[in-house]
């Protein structure tokens, strides 16, 4: 199952700088929740100081989480179901200006 | 007398005559802009261009709060301020910029820190609010103040080569603490200072900022509510999502709020409400 | 000696320290900027804020183009012009407000019409040009210009409530006329004196064109060549659509050009080269 | 067949200031080219002075069409077969400033 990830304003920083990862998450077995997804990335793709992306079992405060540009929350947060395509962003709030 | 209700004098006519030849913007709009007050707080890069296109589209108050002066780092994005103006108030630079291209607006400057003891007073004046601040502690500060005061926030931000832009507590959308329940780790926090920003983002985000307060102030169009604006400058790209709407458990504008005055919002941030240094670990 | 080579002085780093610590810009992206000139053509809603950005950022050179003088109707989007400069050459007061921020940009203002005499000899002096006019014949001409002078054109646009960009002539991107073989007919064609404007929208895309330029000045990120974005200002949208490569058959920009030199665009249109009345039927 | 056309630029001036139009178009017989579908917009949306839109078989100068936000150069212009949900935009090139 392809899944694309997006870390933006400054989010990409945990994740050596790179904005875009295409996934193709094996999904024989069992259902790639976003709680599964984050335990991935924890493992996977950060570099180091995994508690400025994971925080308990969700995100870190400040960070903003978008599938397929609908902010998370209203898909079920921690319990959404990924499916085939699906876009998942993860922004850092700015606060400069 | 009702304010919207004048006609428009013979300079407000000379003055607008592009925009009230707008069918949907008109008189009426012209009116109801000019019978309209905004805060703007901070008068950097974000707080510049969306008090010059309010005012050039003559807004009836502006009001501009900002503690600190001018610096010459601070010219390549805050394009209101001047070399001649270094190390004067930012709130009274801006306001004799705004008050050269349109001095029927009513300028209100003030020279002060956003703090808790004042902030309900001062925004109490204003119809329409705009963060153009640069630090996390004056955000929540401000988003706490509208919904206490029940003011829409055009939030505005800006780093490196990202902006972002929402119109807060409006319309049944969330409001900041919506979003964001628990402060952000400072040390995960980069401000302007430290992380650099190339001048025509905020120049941007303040324009849309501008923009989306005449769209409140004159019933035009579709408020950014409920929505959050990115801007990524190196690729051009836009990009809008959707937001939640306001939550009731809400601590400040949910059913049954616990924030119900104003608190200390450093001791909250952990940081210090300036983008003079690096957040300070407070607790 | 290479001008890209001078090491940054004092007060250069200090101006422009949040823009240098960006890591993709940083020193190399400050000392190509400050070595590129750039040619704004029209001084107008989209000219004003491209200048000031421009300028605050530390192009080297600014060229600054135009016949006309400040009007009073001209300040509800002509953000660099004042109250007390009306009736004077917009090219002098946009160079008087730039002058003000940053006096260490070269500011070179025209107070000419651009017309075919003197296009390709102005624009030989620049690397880059910023269509900021407002009408139909002179931005056929800039193109052509641009093309035979092969420098990259940033072209702006804005009427009522949206605006439009696009970089032309760059990297196997089409040109204007690839675009557009044939003028419109006048008829169709409406100005901002007649359209109307919000002041902030040729904002947006003023800012918007001179990010463009510092991208091309700068070598950093994606140019916006080959697209054309489209804002909605009522609906808060951004939209990029993709444009055909440039075209072999272009009458200007293809393989066998029939447009060698400058023509009569006002002809070639059927309009004037103003903003100031309803294009006439000339042919 | 359902296809969204939309207008914009001072384009939708042609069709009543309605920026965004739904058509369910009939294919069981034909085809439908761009070319068909200018004729129909022609004859079933355009209210008065057609040669602002069409000129020949084509758009009038000034307009550019872009087919799923891809200039529709790139398409085959009036030969591209519209499918189901093709967004079809009409805009007009803007000249102020
Ligand atoms: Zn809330
Ligand atoms: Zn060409």
């Amino acid at each position: 199952m392809k899944v694309r990830l997006e870390f933006r304003g400054g989010a990409e920083l945990l994740v050596n700088g790179v904005t875009q990862h295409t996934l193709d998450l094996d999904d024989n077995n069992n259902k790639w929740t976003v709680a599964r997804l984050l335990t991935w990335i924890r493992d996977n793709l950060i570099q180091e100081r995994p508690e400025l992306f994971l925080q308990g079992e969700s995100v870190r405060p400040g960070i903003l989480v978008l599938i397929n540009d609908t902010d998370w929350e209203l898909l079920g947060e921690l319990d959404y179901q990924l499916v085939e395509n699906d876009n998942v962003l993860f922004i850092s709030t700015l606060h400069g200006g | 007398p009702d304010k919207h209700q004048h006609p428009l004098n013979h300079r407000e006519v000379a003055r607008y005559s592009r925009q009230l030849i707008l069918p949907e913007f008109g008189p009426e709009g012209q009116r109801k802009l000019s019978s309209t007050s905004v805060l703007i707080v901070g008068c950097g890069g974000l707080g510049c261009p969306a008090a010059i296109y309010l005012a050039a589209a003559g807004v009836g108050r502006l009001g501009l709060i900002d503690y600190d002066t001018v610096e010459l780092n601070n010219l390549h994005r805050q394009i209101l301020h001047t070399e001649g103006r270094v190390g004067v108030a930012k709130a009274v630079s801006v306001a004799l910029s705004v008050k050269a291209l349109n001095s029927h607006v009513e300028l209100v400057p003030y020279e002060v820190a956003l703090t808790s003891q004042v902030a309900l007073i001062i925004i109490s004046k204003y119809d329409i609010v705009l963060d153009c601040t640069d630090n996390v502690a004056t955000r929540y500060l401000l988003n706490d103040a509208c919904v206490l005061g029940n003011k829409p926030l055009v939030s505005g931000s800006a780093l490196r080569y990202e902006g972002q832009l929402t119109v807060y507590h409006h319309n049944g959308g969330p409001c900041f603490r919506c979003l964001h329940p628990k402060p952000p780790p400072p040390e995960t926090v980069t401000n302007c200072s430290d992380g650099g920003v190339l001048g025509v983002v905020p120049g941007m985000i303040g324009c849309l900022q501008a923009l989306e307060a005449i769209k409140l102030a004159s019933g035009l169009g579709t408020p950014l509510s409920q929505k959050l604006l990115l801007f990524d400058a190196l690729q051009g790209t836009f990009r809008t999502v959707k937001l939640r709407g306001g939550k009731s458990d809400c601590e400040v504008c949910g059913e049954t709020p616990t924030i119900t005055k104003l608190i200390d919002y450093e001791q909250f941030c952990g940081a210090a409400a300036t983008d003079k240094e690096k957040g300070v670990q407070l607790l």
